[in-house]
Protein backbone atom coordinates (compact mmCIF):
# COMPACT_ATOMS: atom_id res chain seq x y z
CA UNK A 1 0.00 0.00 0.00
CA UNK A 2 1.17 3.50 -0.53
CA UNK A 3 1.04 6.23 1.14
CA UNK A 4 -1.15 8.73 -0.50
CA UNK A 5 -1.53 12.89 0.53
CA UNK A 6 -5.19 13.41 1.17
CA UNK A 7 -5.89 15.38 -2.18
CA UNK A 8 -4.82 12.44 -4.29
CA UNK A 9 -6.70 9.32 -4.80
CA UNK A 10 -3.71 6.51 -5.92
CA UNK A 11 -5.10 3.05 -6.97
CA UNK A 12 -4.17 -0.35 -7.69
CA UNK A 13 -5.08 -1.35 -11.23
CA UNK A 14 -4.81 -5.25 -12.31
CA UNK A 15 -4.03 -5.68 -15.78
CA UNK A 16 -4.64 -9.00 -17.61
CA UNK A 17 -4.69 -10.23 -21.33
CA UNK A 18 -4.11 -7.81 -23.87
CA UNK A 19 -4.33 -5.36 -21.30
CA UNK A 20 -1.14 -6.57 -19.15
CA UNK A 21 0.75 -6.98 -22.38
CA UNK A 22 0.08 -3.03 -22.85
CA UNK A 23 0.74 -1.78 -19.73
CA UNK A 24 3.71 -4.14 -19.98
CA UNK A 25 2.75 -4.93 -16.05
CA UNK A 26 0.10 -7.15 -14.26
CA UNK A 27 -0.07 -4.43 -12.10
CA UNK A 28 0.06 -0.40 -11.96
CA UNK A 29 -0.27 2.64 -9.96
CA UNK A 30 -2.32 5.58 -10.65
CA UNK A 31 -3.02 8.88 -9.16
CA UNK A 32 -6.29 10.28 -9.76
CA UNK A 33 -8.34 13.38 -8.50
CA UNK A 34 -10.27 12.23 -4.94
CA UNK A 35 -13.87 11.62 -6.36
CA UNK A 36 -12.87 10.02 -9.74
CA UNK A 37 -15.30 7.72 -11.83
CA UNK A 38 -14.46 5.01 -13.90
CA UNK A 39 -14.88 6.90 -17.08
CA UNK A 40 -12.09 9.13 -15.42
CA UNK A 41 -9.93 6.33 -15.06
CA UNK A 42 -10.23 5.42 -18.62
CA UNK A 43 -9.11 8.99 -20.09
CA UNK A 44 -6.33 8.70 -17.63
CA UNK A 45 -5.55 5.16 -19.01
CA UNK A 46 -5.85 6.58 -22.48
CA UNK A 47 -3.67 9.26 -22.11
CA UNK A 48 -0.79 7.55 -20.22
CA UNK A 49 -0.94 4.29 -22.75
CA UNK A 50 -2.41 5.09 -26.27
CA UNK A 51 -2.02 1.52 -27.50
CA UNK A 52 -5.24 1.55 -25.11
CA UNK A 53 -6.94 2.83 -28.12
CA UNK A 54 -6.96 -0.17 -29.95
CA UNK A 55 -9.05 -2.24 -27.47
CA UNK A 56 -12.93 -1.70 -28.92
CA UNK A 57 -14.22 -2.65 -25.95
CA UNK A 58 -13.14 -2.70 -22.40
CA UNK A 59 -14.76 -3.33 -19.04
CA UNK A 60 -13.73 -2.72 -15.93
CA UNK A 61 -14.04 -4.00 -12.47
CA UNK A 62 -14.07 -2.99 -8.48
CA UNK A 63 -13.68 -5.72 -6.04
CA UNK A 64 -14.61 -8.06 -8.47
CA UNK A 65 -17.35 -7.47 -9.92
CA UNK A 66 -18.31 -5.19 -12.90
CA UNK A 67 -19.19 -1.89 -12.84
CA UNK A 68 -20.54 1.05 -15.25
CA UNK A 69 -18.30 4.20 -15.94
CA UNK A 70 -20.16 5.85 -13.61
CA UNK A 71 -19.10 3.99 -10.52
CA UNK A 72 -17.33 6.08 -7.91
CA UNK A 73 -13.75 4.91 -7.34
CA UNK A 74 -12.89 5.02 -3.47
CA UNK A 75 -9.68 4.10 -1.81
CA UNK A 76 -8.58 0.66 -1.63
CA UNK A 77 -10.75 -0.13 -4.19
CA UNK A 78 -9.32 -3.39 -6.17
CA UNK A 79 -9.92 -2.23 -9.82
CA UNK A 80 -9.41 -4.35 -12.87
CA UNK A 81 -9.26 -3.83 -16.59
CA UNK A 82 -11.21 -6.47 -18.22
CA UNK A 83 -10.49 -6.51 -21.95
CA UNK A 84 -12.65 -8.91 -23.93
CA UNK A 85 -13.06 -12.06 -22.32
CA UNK A 86 -11.93 -15.56 -24.25
CA UNK A 87 -12.35 -18.54 -22.13
CA UNK A 88 -13.77 -21.75 -22.42
CA UNK B 1 -29.42 -26.29 -6.52
CA UNK B 2 -25.70 -27.53 -5.50
CA UNK B 3 -22.92 -26.00 -7.52
CA UNK B 4 -19.14 -27.22 -8.06
CA UNK B 5 -16.81 -24.61 -9.56
CA UNK B 6 -13.13 -25.35 -9.91
CA UNK B 7 -10.46 -23.16 -11.72
CA UNK B 8 -7.10 -25.02 -11.50
CA UNK B 9 -3.77 -25.99 -13.29
CA UNK B 10 -4.50 -30.01 -13.38
CA UNK B 11 -6.27 -31.39 -15.87
CA UNK B 12 -9.63 -31.73 -15.58
CA UNK B 13 -11.67 -34.99 -15.06
CA UNK B 14 -15.44 -35.24 -17.56
CA UNK B 15 -15.84 -38.52 -15.42
CA UNK B 16 -15.87 -37.56 -11.90
CA UNK B 17 -17.96 -34.61 -13.12
CA UNK B 18 -20.47 -36.90 -14.39
CA UNK B 19 -20.31 -38.81 -11.09
CA UNK B 20 -20.66 -35.12 -9.28
CA UNK B 21 -23.88 -34.90 -11.44
CA UNK B 22 -25.73 -38.06 -10.99
CA UNK B 23 -28.58 -37.91 -8.09
CA UNK B 24 -31.37 -40.31 -7.71
CA UNK B 25 -33.86 -37.55 -8.74
CA UNK B 26 -32.25 -36.62 -12.15
CA UNK B 27 -33.07 -38.05 -15.26
CA UNK B 28 -30.70 -35.94 -17.47
CA UNK B 29 -26.91 -34.81 -17.67
CA UNK B 30 -25.68 -32.67 -20.05
CA UNK B 31 -21.96 -32.06 -20.54
CA UNK B 32 -20.11 -29.87 -22.40
CA UNK B 33 -16.44 -30.53 -22.92
CA UNK B 34 -14.56 -28.13 -25.04
CA UNK B 35 -11.05 -29.02 -26.38
CA UNK B 36 -8.76 -27.29 -28.22
CA UNK B 37 -8.83 -27.24 -31.70
CA UNK B 38 -5.66 -28.10 -33.97
CA UNK B 39 -6.44 -24.87 -35.63
CA UNK B 40 -7.96 -21.67 -36.11
CA UNK B 41 -9.75 -20.60 -39.28
CA UNK B 42 -6.65 -21.10 -41.50
CA UNK B 43 -3.62 -20.79 -38.34
CA UNK B 44 -2.10 -24.18 -36.89
CA UNK B 45 -2.31 -23.43 -33.21
CA UNK B 46 0.47 -25.35 -30.95
CA UNK B 47 -0.82 -24.69 -28.07
CA UNK B 48 -3.62 -22.12 -25.36
CA UNK B 49 -2.35 -19.93 -22.60
CA UNK B 50 -5.34 -19.74 -20.35
CA UNK B 51 -5.07 -16.60 -17.53
CA UNK B 52 -7.74 -15.31 -15.57
CA UNK B 53 -8.27 -13.03 -12.93
CA UNK B 54 -9.06 -15.97 -10.62
CA UNK B 55 -11.41 -14.57 -7.23
CA UNK B 56 -13.48 -12.96 -9.61
CA UNK B 57 -13.93 -15.70 -12.15
CA UNK B 58 -14.91 -17.88 -9.43
CA UNK B 59 -17.50 -15.57 -8.44
CA UNK B 60 -18.76 -14.97 -12.11
CA UNK B 61 -19.36 -18.60 -12.38
CA UNK B 62 -20.79 -18.74 -8.56
CA UNK B 63 -23.60 -16.01 -10.24
CA UNK B 64 -23.73 -17.83 -13.35
CA UNK B 65 -24.45 -20.82 -11.69
CA UNK B 66 -27.14 -18.82 -9.38
CA UNK B 67 -29.11 -17.20 -12.32
CA UNK B 68 -29.05 -20.44 -14.20
CA UNK B 69 -30.96 -22.78 -11.51
CA UNK B 70 -33.31 -19.32 -11.02
CA UNK B 71 -34.17 -20.09 -14.60
CA UNK B 72 -34.05 -23.73 -14.59
CA UNK B 73 -34.71 -26.56 -12.16
CA UNK B 74 -30.89 -27.51 -12.14
CA UNK B 75 -30.20 -30.48 -9.73
CA UNK B 76 -26.28 -30.10 -9.83
CA UNK B 77 -24.09 -27.91 -11.75
CA UNK B 78 -20.68 -28.14 -12.44
CA UNK B 79 -18.36 -25.93 -14.17
CA UNK B 80 -14.42 -26.97 -14.29
CA UNK B 81 -12.08 -24.61 -16.07
CA UNK B 82 -8.12 -25.55 -16.55
CA UNK B 83 -5.57 -22.62 -16.35
CA UNK B 84 -2.29 -22.55 -17.77
CA UNK B 85 -0.67 -23.85 -21.36
CA UNK B 86 -2.79 -26.82 -22.48
CA UNK B 87 -1.58 -28.82 -25.85
CA UNK B 88 -4.34 -29.57 -28.63
CA UNK B 89 -7.01 -32.47 -27.67
CA UNK B 90 -6.67 -30.81 -24.09
CA UNK B 91 -9.65 -29.62 -22.20
CA UNK B 92 -9.93 -26.50 -20.81
CA UNK B 93 -13.56 -26.08 -19.53
CA UNK B 94 -16.55 -29.09 -18.34
CA UNK B 95 -19.50 -27.96 -18.25
CA UNK B 96 -22.05 -29.88 -16.95
CA UNK B 97 -25.91 -29.81 -15.27
CA UNK B 98 -28.24 -32.35 -14.10
CA UNK B 99 -31.97 -32.10 -14.24
CA UNK B 100 -35.26 -34.04 -13.74
CA UNK B 101 -36.10 -33.61 -17.29
CA UNK B 102 -33.57 -33.51 -20.39
CA UNK B 103 -34.66 -30.14 -22.17
CA UNK B 104 -33.84 -28.26 -19.08
CA UNK B 105 -30.56 -29.74 -19.05
CA UNK B 106 -29.58 -28.90 -22.77
CA UNK B 107 -31.00 -25.58 -22.46
CA UNK B 108 -29.23 -24.47 -19.09
CA UNK B 109 -25.90 -26.42 -20.10
CA UNK B 110 -26.07 -24.05 -23.39
CA UNK B 111 -26.70 -20.85 -21.22
CA UNK B 112 -23.80 -21.23 -18.87
CA UNK B 113 -21.24 -22.15 -21.68
CA UNK B 114 -22.61 -19.10 -23.58
CA UNK B 115 -21.97 -16.84 -20.47
CA UNK B 116 -18.72 -18.13 -19.53
CA UNK B 117 -17.77 -16.99 -22.63
CA UNK B 118 -19.25 -13.43 -22.48
CA UNK B 119 -18.81 -12.73 -18.58
CA UNK B 120 -16.12 -14.49 -16.61
CA UNK B 121 -12.70 -12.94 -16.43
CA UNK B 122 -10.28 -15.97 -18.31
CA UNK B 123 -8.13 -14.86 -21.35
CA UNK B 124 -7.17 -17.03 -23.82
CA UNK B 125 -3.55 -16.71 -25.78
CA UNK B 126 -3.38 -18.87 -28.97
CA UNK B 127 0.28 -19.23 -30.10
CA UNK B 128 0.88 -20.28 -33.12
CA UNK B 129 3.63 -21.86 -35.49
CA UNK B 130 4.44 -18.49 -35.90
CA UNK B 131 3.08 -15.84 -33.33
CA UNK B 132 0.61 -15.60 -31.03
CA UNK B 133 -2.51 -13.35 -30.16
CA UNK B 134 -5.12 -12.89 -26.93
CA UNK B 135 -8.67 -14.39 -28.23
CA UNK B 136 -11.02 -11.40 -29.06
CA UNK B 137 -9.02 -8.77 -28.20
CA UNK B 138 -9.47 -7.35 -31.14
CA UNK B 139 -13.31 -8.12 -31.89
CA UNK C 1 -18.18 -38.77 -39.74
CA UNK C 2 -17.61 -41.68 -37.45
CA UNK C 3 -19.41 -43.58 -35.20
CA UNK C 4 -19.90 -45.66 -32.48
CA UNK C 5 -23.41 -47.92 -31.82
CA UNK C 6 -23.55 -50.07 -28.94
CA UNK C 7 -26.61 -51.70 -27.57
CA UNK C 8 -25.24 -53.58 -24.36
CA UNK C 9 -26.31 -55.61 -20.88
CA UNK C 10 -23.19 -54.21 -19.82
CA UNK C 11 -22.87 -50.75 -17.93
CA UNK C 12 -22.20 -47.59 -20.30
CA UNK C 13 -19.08 -45.40 -19.90
CA UNK C 14 -19.20 -42.17 -20.42
CA UNK C 15 -15.95 -41.25 -19.85
CA UNK C 16 -14.82 -44.13 -22.60
CA UNK C 17 -16.95 -42.12 -24.98
CA UNK C 18 -15.93 -38.97 -24.22
CA UNK C 19 -12.34 -40.53 -25.10
CA UNK C 20 -13.97 -41.89 -28.26
CA UNK C 21 -15.07 -38.49 -29.34
CA UNK C 22 -12.39 -36.25 -29.09
CA UNK C 23 -10.31 -35.74 -32.00
CA UNK C 24 -7.75 -32.91 -32.91
CA UNK C 25 -10.16 -30.87 -34.97
CA UNK C 26 -12.77 -30.81 -32.54
CA UNK C 27 -13.84 -27.71 -30.56
CA UNK C 28 -16.97 -29.11 -28.89
CA UNK C 29 -18.58 -32.38 -27.20
CA UNK C 30 -21.99 -32.47 -25.94
CA UNK C 31 -22.95 -35.69 -24.08
CA UNK C 32 -26.09 -36.47 -23.22
CA UNK C 33 -26.62 -39.33 -20.23
CA UNK C 34 -29.89 -40.34 -19.18
CA UNK C 35 -29.92 -41.77 -16.05
CA UNK C 36 -32.64 -43.51 -13.76
CA UNK C 37 -35.19 -41.28 -11.59
CA UNK C 38 -36.08 -42.77 -8.41
CA UNK C 39 -39.94 -41.35 -8.81
CA UNK C 40 -42.61 -40.55 -12.22
CA UNK C 41 -44.83 -38.14 -11.25
CA UNK C 42 -45.88 -39.38 -8.04
CA UNK C 43 -44.82 -42.99 -8.13
CA UNK C 44 -41.78 -44.39 -6.32
CA UNK C 45 -39.94 -46.27 -9.25
CA UNK C 46 -37.91 -49.16 -7.89
CA UNK C 47 -36.27 -50.59 -10.89
CA UNK C 48 -36.61 -49.97 -14.82
CA UNK C 49 -36.00 -53.11 -17.65
CA UNK C 50 -34.93 -52.17 -20.95
CA UNK C 51 -35.88 -54.54 -23.92
CA UNK C 52 -35.70 -53.82 -27.64
CA UNK C 53 -35.17 -55.20 -31.02
CA UNK C 54 -31.82 -55.84 -31.59
CA UNK C 55 -31.00 -55.56 -35.13
CA UNK C 56 -33.60 -53.34 -36.12
CA UNK C 57 -32.55 -50.79 -33.41
CA UNK C 58 -28.93 -50.70 -34.15
CA UNK C 59 -30.03 -49.99 -37.52
CA UNK C 60 -32.11 -46.62 -36.59
CA UNK C 61 -29.74 -45.57 -34.27
CA UNK C 62 -26.94 -46.15 -37.24
CA UNK C 63 -29.46 -43.92 -39.26
CA UNK C 64 -30.01 -41.61 -37.11
CA UNK C 65 -26.28 -41.04 -36.87
CA UNK C 66 -26.58 -40.61 -40.88
CA UNK C 67 -29.19 -38.22 -40.85
CA UNK C 68 -27.31 -35.69 -38.23
CA UNK C 69 -24.26 -35.73 -39.74
CA UNK C 70 -25.79 -34.61 -42.66
CA UNK C 71 -28.02 -31.70 -41.08
CA UNK C 72 -24.90 -30.61 -38.50
CA UNK C 73 -20.95 -31.48 -39.27
CA UNK C 74 -20.56 -34.19 -36.55
CA UNK C 75 -16.78 -35.23 -36.44
CA UNK C 76 -18.02 -38.11 -33.88
CA UNK C 77 -21.17 -39.64 -32.98
CA UNK C 78 -21.36 -42.21 -29.84
CA UNK C 79 -25.05 -43.57 -29.44
CA UNK C 80 -24.75 -46.11 -26.39
CA UNK C 81 -28.14 -47.89 -24.92
CA UNK C 82 -28.17 -50.37 -22.12
CA UNK C 83 -30.45 -53.26 -21.97
CA UNK C 84 -31.68 -55.09 -19.03
CA UNK C 85 -32.74 -54.62 -15.53
CA UNK C 86 -31.49 -51.19 -14.08
CA UNK C 87 -31.77 -49.67 -10.81
CA UNK C 88 -31.98 -45.82 -9.19
CA UNK C 89 -29.04 -44.05 -10.54
CA UNK C 90 -27.66 -46.14 -13.37
CA UNK C 91 -27.18 -45.33 -17.32
CA UNK C 92 -29.50 -46.57 -19.74
CA UNK C 93 -28.37 -43.95 -22.74
CA UNK C 94 -25.42 -42.59 -23.66
CA UNK C 95 -25.76 -39.80 -26.57
CA UNK C 96 -22.58 -37.65 -27.73
CA UNK C 97 -20.98 -35.34 -30.55
CA UNK C 98 -18.04 -33.62 -31.24
CA UNK C 99 -18.39 -30.80 -33.58
CA UNK C 100 -15.60 -27.93 -34.51
CA UNK C 101 -18.07 -25.24 -32.50
CA UNK C 102 -19.94 -26.24 -29.73
CA UNK C 103 -23.56 -24.74 -31.00
CA UNK C 104 -23.74 -27.91 -33.51
CA UNK C 105 -22.56 -30.15 -31.00
CA UNK C 106 -25.60 -29.13 -28.23
CA UNK C 107 -28.02 -29.10 -31.88
CA UNK C 108 -27.23 -32.50 -32.80
CA UNK C 109 -26.99 -34.29 -29.32
CA UNK C 110 -30.13 -32.85 -28.50
CA UNK C 111 -31.47 -34.26 -32.38
CA UNK C 112 -30.61 -37.12 -31.53
CA UNK C 113 -32.17 -37.80 -28.18
CA UNK C 114 -34.86 -36.81 -29.14
CA UNK C 115 -35.04 -38.92 -32.51
CA UNK C 116 -33.75 -42.07 -30.30
CA UNK C 117 -36.52 -42.01 -28.13
CA UNK C 118 -39.29 -41.49 -31.53
CA UNK C 119 -37.64 -43.70 -33.93
CA UNK C 120 -35.95 -46.35 -31.66
CA UNK C 121 -37.53 -49.56 -31.40
CA UNK C 122 -36.43 -49.68 -27.61
CA UNK C 123 -38.96 -50.43 -24.71
CA UNK C 124 -39.00 -49.56 -21.09
CA UNK C 125 -40.88 -51.03 -18.56
CA UNK C 126 -41.09 -49.48 -15.54
CA UNK C 127 -41.51 -51.27 -11.78
CA UNK C 128 -42.99 -49.66 -9.04
CA UNK C 129 -43.27 -50.12 -5.14
CA UNK C 130 -47.04 -52.05 -6.30
CA UNK C 131 -46.63 -53.05 -10.00
CA UNK C 132 -45.28 -52.32 -13.05
CA UNK C 133 -46.41 -50.35 -16.96
CA UNK C 134 -44.80 -50.24 -20.15
CA UNK C 135 -44.27 -46.56 -20.77
CA UNK C 136 -46.02 -44.78 -23.04
CA UNK C 137 -47.75 -47.90 -24.20
CA UNK C 138 -50.76 -45.55 -23.83
CA UNK C 139 -50.17 -42.05 -24.46
CA UNK D 1 -40.22 -71.89 -41.06
CA UNK D 2 -43.83 -73.43 -41.43
CA UNK D 3 -45.00 -75.36 -44.88
CA UNK D 4 -47.76 -73.47 -46.43
CA UNK D 5 -50.10 -73.84 -49.63
CA UNK D 6 -50.04 -71.69 -51.81
CA UNK D 7 -53.05 -70.26 -51.37
CA UNK D 8 -52.21 -69.03 -47.88
CA UNK D 9 -49.70 -66.86 -46.76
CA UNK D 10 -48.19 -67.60 -43.37
CA UNK D 11 -46.38 -65.01 -41.45
CA UNK D 12 -43.97 -64.86 -38.89
CA UNK D 13 -44.58 -61.62 -36.27
CA UNK D 14 -42.31 -60.84 -33.70
CA UNK D 15 -43.68 -58.73 -30.83
CA UNK D 16 -42.43 -56.48 -28.13
CA UNK D 17 -43.57 -54.52 -25.28
CA UNK D 18 -46.93 -53.99 -24.62
CA UNK D 19 -47.38 -56.52 -27.81
CA UNK D 20 -45.99 -58.75 -26.44
CA UNK D 21 -48.05 -58.92 -23.29
CA UNK D 22 -51.15 -58.61 -25.44
CA UNK D 23 -49.98 -61.66 -28.09
CA UNK D 24 -49.23 -63.60 -24.59
CA UNK D 25 -45.87 -64.44 -27.08
CA UNK D 26 -42.92 -62.53 -28.30
CA UNK D 27 -43.65 -63.85 -31.90
CA UNK D 28 -46.61 -66.05 -33.54
CA UNK D 29 -47.61 -66.60 -36.46
CA UNK D 30 -51.01 -65.68 -38.21
CA UNK D 31 -52.29 -67.48 -41.81
CA UNK D 32 -53.34 -64.22 -44.73
CA UNK D 33 -54.29 -64.17 -47.84
CA UNK D 34 -51.74 -64.37 -49.80
CA UNK D 35 -50.87 -60.48 -51.60
CA UNK D 36 -52.29 -59.08 -47.53
CA UNK D 37 -51.10 -55.55 -47.14
CA UNK D 38 -50.10 -54.18 -43.11
CA UNK D 39 -53.27 -52.95 -43.02
CA UNK D 40 -55.29 -56.50 -43.62
CA UNK D 41 -52.59 -57.76 -40.78
CA UNK D 42 -53.38 -55.20 -38.81
CA UNK D 43 -57.26 -56.09 -39.03
CA UNK D 44 -56.54 -59.69 -38.45
CA UNK D 45 -54.72 -58.77 -35.28
CA UNK D 46 -57.49 -56.56 -34.06
CA UNK D 47 -59.77 -59.46 -34.34
CA UNK D 48 -57.40 -62.45 -32.73
CA UNK D 49 -56.72 -60.23 -29.93
CA UNK D 50 -59.32 -57.43 -29.03
CA UNK D 51 -57.14 -56.28 -26.83
CA UNK D 52 -55.00 -54.68 -29.52
CA UNK D 53 -57.52 -51.59 -29.86
CA UNK D 54 -56.19 -50.68 -26.84
CA UNK D 55 -53.35 -49.45 -27.76
CA UNK D 56 -53.53 -46.04 -29.57
CA UNK D 57 -50.41 -46.07 -32.27
CA UNK D 58 -48.86 -48.73 -33.18
CA UNK D 59 -46.24 -48.83 -35.85
CA UNK D 60 -45.34 -52.16 -38.29
CA UNK D 61 -41.69 -53.19 -39.31
CA UNK D 62 -41.13 -55.03 -42.15
CA UNK D 63 -37.28 -56.54 -42.44
CA UNK D 64 -36.32 -54.51 -39.83
CA UNK D 65 -37.55 -51.22 -41.45
CA UNK D 66 -40.16 -49.56 -40.66
CA UNK D 67 -43.74 -49.55 -43.24
CA UNK D 68 -46.40 -47.70 -43.69
CA UNK D 69 -49.91 -50.00 -43.98
CA UNK D 70 -50.05 -50.04 -47.71
CA UNK D 71 -46.65 -52.19 -48.18
CA UNK D 72 -47.45 -55.51 -49.43
CA UNK D 73 -46.08 -58.94 -47.28
CA UNK D 74 -44.40 -61.59 -48.80
CA UNK D 75 -43.78 -64.78 -47.54
CA UNK D 76 -40.44 -64.78 -45.34
CA UNK D 77 -40.94 -61.46 -44.39
CA UNK D 78 -39.65 -60.74 -40.64
CA UNK D 79 -43.05 -58.50 -39.64
CA UNK D 80 -42.61 -57.11 -36.19
CA UNK D 81 -45.27 -55.09 -34.39
CA UNK D 82 -43.79 -51.96 -32.49
CA UNK D 83 -46.12 -50.55 -29.96
CA UNK D 84 -44.40 -47.01 -28.69
CA UNK D 85 -41.18 -46.92 -27.99
CA UNK D 86 -39.88 -45.67 -25.10
CA UNK D 87 -35.67 -45.79 -25.29
CA UNK D 88 -33.84 -43.84 -23.65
Amino acid sequence: MKTQSPDTLSVRILAFGIAKDILEDNVIWMDLEPGSKVSDLKSALMEAFPAFEKLQYVRFAINESYVTDDEIILPDDEIAIIPPVSGG
Amino acid sequence: MESQIHLTDLPLDPSGIHRYLSTPASGGIVVFTGTVRDHNQDLRVIRLEFEAYEPMAIKEMERLAQVCSEQWPCHRIAIHHRLGVLGVGEIPVVIGVSTAHRQEAFAACQFLIDALKVHVPIWKKEVFTDGSQWVSAHP
